[in-house]
This record gives structure tokens, C-alpha cells and sequence, in this order.
């Protein structure tokens, strides 16, 4: 299990690339491994966003994701978790967090992933600003995930 | 008894300030400290309130040493 | 969208990062990235698995998978779906099936990953074949997708 | 009418052909076209069938030129 909080930009799908090899113990073991990217967005809330800062609360947010990954292992019978989160200053396109989970199979992969990211998303201390064209504002609440009119 | 206090994103900026401390010998709790440093104030409905790096309930009654934050609902991922 | 049937190895996360790299349509649009990948294991039943053949229906098989694909991108706001899956002779370690599925939003991006792999492992027409040490077996059924005993 | 049949995997191997080809005057279903073609060789209960690469219905009545595909349940992924 690695949780990684990092302040440059990274490459997400290296990353589970590189430690999906260097994590021998479960090669040949796992049969299903569920990814999830999130990115930083060119627009949000109909507007044009130039820039993003991720602000984080150092030491509780660390204690936090290791609790939930810590919560998932129990959970479901997975193999592996890593799971990297951006903080500072972004640019559109830039990956803001990764999950990969490993098991052996896909049912327990992909609730772990979702669970991992739903739990992220509404309570591990981070805080996102966003830089306008006509200045800067706090992001105030994160949605439901489903772009609104569908479903 | 000394509390550390600390406040973040939007908060932070509502402030001016990101950090805090209390030194008191009364019972506090994570509202109190509030209203003690912040009088002029009101904290925001959503508030959310850590203690020591966890989360923590608004009547926990602090102790001497803890950290107390102050932050607005978590927008990461 | 694109949907490929393959008969030697391949790389899935080099396959998503290519794409991802050439598909410029939905650059700086897409916010949340979901990708699911199947990898043979080298155990299944409780028995040690040296090699998998997996058979499939030439025109059928890709009908199905644009089938699917199409009814996902009708049902979530997605915007675009990369789907290989491998035929032929594996060896343990190698991916079977990669799904990425891309959208503005995270549920959108689970939800459509999670419908097409379950879709495919329910419909589409793949069939595998396990080497054992004893012998070879056709795999008879897939399975709910989760660990015995637990869930 | 003539009608091009496949089988697939487990099917292919205990019937030992992969095709079949059905010439007949008579209105057939998929059914009928494996009891005329394997008289000796019940149909597993969880046979799948296909026509022209299309999952299909037991009782549909199939037409010149059709292809009829048998198969177990599926397993990839």
C-alpha cells in the first residue's frame, strides 16, 4: 500500500505502471486492477478556469487517506492500493489524484476504487481554488459526480 | 492550558490569519475557542472542526497541547 | 471510441496513455478517467494456471463490444471509450481485457466502466480455456466478480 | 434454403466440427436445425444461440443464407 501526497505534477498512468512492476508480491495474483484518474478540467460551473491551487491540512490529510485505504483492505479482499493526490498550484490537464486498486477479482476492485473515491472526495482535507479569467474563487462544495440533466 | 489553532482554505482568507492560540484555564470547547478568537465572526454553517488531526465532534471538551483546526467542506480529488 | 481485438500481448496502460495522448477532441474536457484492466492469474478453482486460450466469434464478438459501447455512451455523459481485449494464447501476467472509459465526471466514468465490463463478461462472445498442469478445462461460467466468502 | 451453422468452444470439441451447412426445404428454428444435424447429441441447457452474429430467440424461423451459431455461456474478460 503507498499514499502519496506530491506538489509537482505526475504522470498517473506511470505510476501504477511503475509500481504495479516493482510490487512483486501480488504478480500473478491479481486478475482485476480498477483505476481511477481524476484531471484537472479546462471549465467548471461555466467558466473558463486557468489555473487551480490545492490547499491541504499536512499530517491529518496523510492520517485520513491511510485510514480509508486501511478501511478498504478490510472491506473488500483486495490485493493492493496506491493512491496519489496532487497539492499547490495546477495546470489544466494535470492529474489532481490517482487511485489503483488490485485484487484478484473485478467486483472487489471496483467498489474499493469507488469507495476509496467517493469517501476522498466528500471528507480527506483538501481545498481547491480556482484562478478565473476575472480572478480567483474557492470551490465551495464537491457534487454528486454525475454532470447535471443525466441520471 | 494552551490550544493551537489552525484554519484553512476559504476560512484563512475570511480571517486574515492561519494560525491561532489560546492560553485558558476555562472548559472549552472547539465552538468556544471560536468565539473566544473569533467574536466578531460567525462561523460558517459548514464548518467542519479537526482536533489533533482527526475529526472531531463540536461538544468534545479540549485539552491542554491539542490543535484544534477550523476548515470549510473538504473539495479535494 | 475505439474497440480492438488483439492476438498478441499488449500494454493496456501504454494503450491509455497513447490514446489518451492522440485523442485531443476531449483534452482539458475530461475530469474524471476510469479504467478497468483484466489480467490472467496464474490460479483459478484452486488450481495453478499455466496458460489460457481464449476463442472468440470473428464479426460477432466486435458487433457486441460497438453494441455496448454505443448503449454506454447513450446512457452517462461519457466522452469516449477505449476497449481492447485480448484472444489467442496468454501466458499468467497478461492483460485479457482493458476498458478506459473518459467523462467530465467521476460517477459518469465509474458507472460506464463498471456497465461495460460487466456486460462483457455476461454477453460477449469470449471463451476460455485454462492449461493445468493435468490437462486443459474450459472455463464453464463467470463468476458475480467478487471473492468467495466475503461480500 | 441452405443454412450455415458454427459452433464454439466447449461445443466445438465434444461435437469434434466447428461448421455444419443445412441444405432443406422444410421451416426450421435453430432447434430443429441441431436436432437434424445432431440427432445423437442432446443440447447442453445453457446453449446459446446466435443468427447472422446476432444473439437470437430459439423459436426464430431462420431463412436462406443464414448463419446459425451455437455456444456455451460466455467467459471473457
Amino acid at each position: 500500500m503507498k499514499i502519496k501526497i506530491v506538489e509537482q505534477s505526475f504522470m498517473p498512468l506511470q505510476e501504477v505502471d511503475i509500481y504495479q512492476q516493482t510490487a512483486t508480491t501480488f504478480a500473478g495474483k491479481f486478475g482485476a486492477t480498477n483505476i481511477f484518474i481524476g484531471t484537472m478540467r479546462d471549465f467548471n460551473d461555466g467558466n473558463s478556469v486557468k489555473g487551480l491551487t490545492l490547499e491541504y491540512y499536512p499530517g491529518m490529510t496523510e492520517n485520513y487517506l491511510e485510514k480509508i485505504a486501511n478501511t478498504a483492505m478490510e472491506q473488500w479482499k483486495i490485493l493492493d492500493i496506491l493512491l496519489i493526490h496532487r497539492v499547490g498550484k495546477l495546470s489544466p490537464n494535470e492529474a489532481i489524484v490517482l487511485i489503483a486498486v488490485w485484487a484478484s477479482h473485478r467486483g472487489d476492485a471496483f467498489d474499493a476504487c469507488r469507495y476509496l473515491m467517493e469517501d476522498l472526495k466528500s471528507k480527506a482535507p483538501f481545498w481547491k481554488k480556482e484562478q478565473l479569467a476575472t480572478g480567483s474563487r474557492w470551490v465551495k462544495t464537491n457534487t454528486s459526480g454525475y454532470e447535471s440533466g443525466k441520471k | 492550558m494552551l490550544i493551537n489553532i489552525r484554519y484553512f482554505a476559504s476560512l484563512k482568507e475570511v480571517l486574515a490569519k492561519s494560525e491561532d492560540s489560546l492560553e485558558t484555564n476555562k472548559h472549552l470547547t472547539a465552538k468556544d475557542v471560536w468565539s473566544e478568537l473569533n467574536p466578531n465572526q460567525i462561523m460558517p454553517d459548514n464548518t467542519l472542526v479537526a482536533i489533533n488531526k482527526t475529526y472531531a465532534t463540536w461538544n468534545e471538551e479540549l485539552k491542554s497541547g491539542d490543535e484544534v483546526a477550523f476548515f470549510p467542506p473538504v473539495t479535494g480529488g
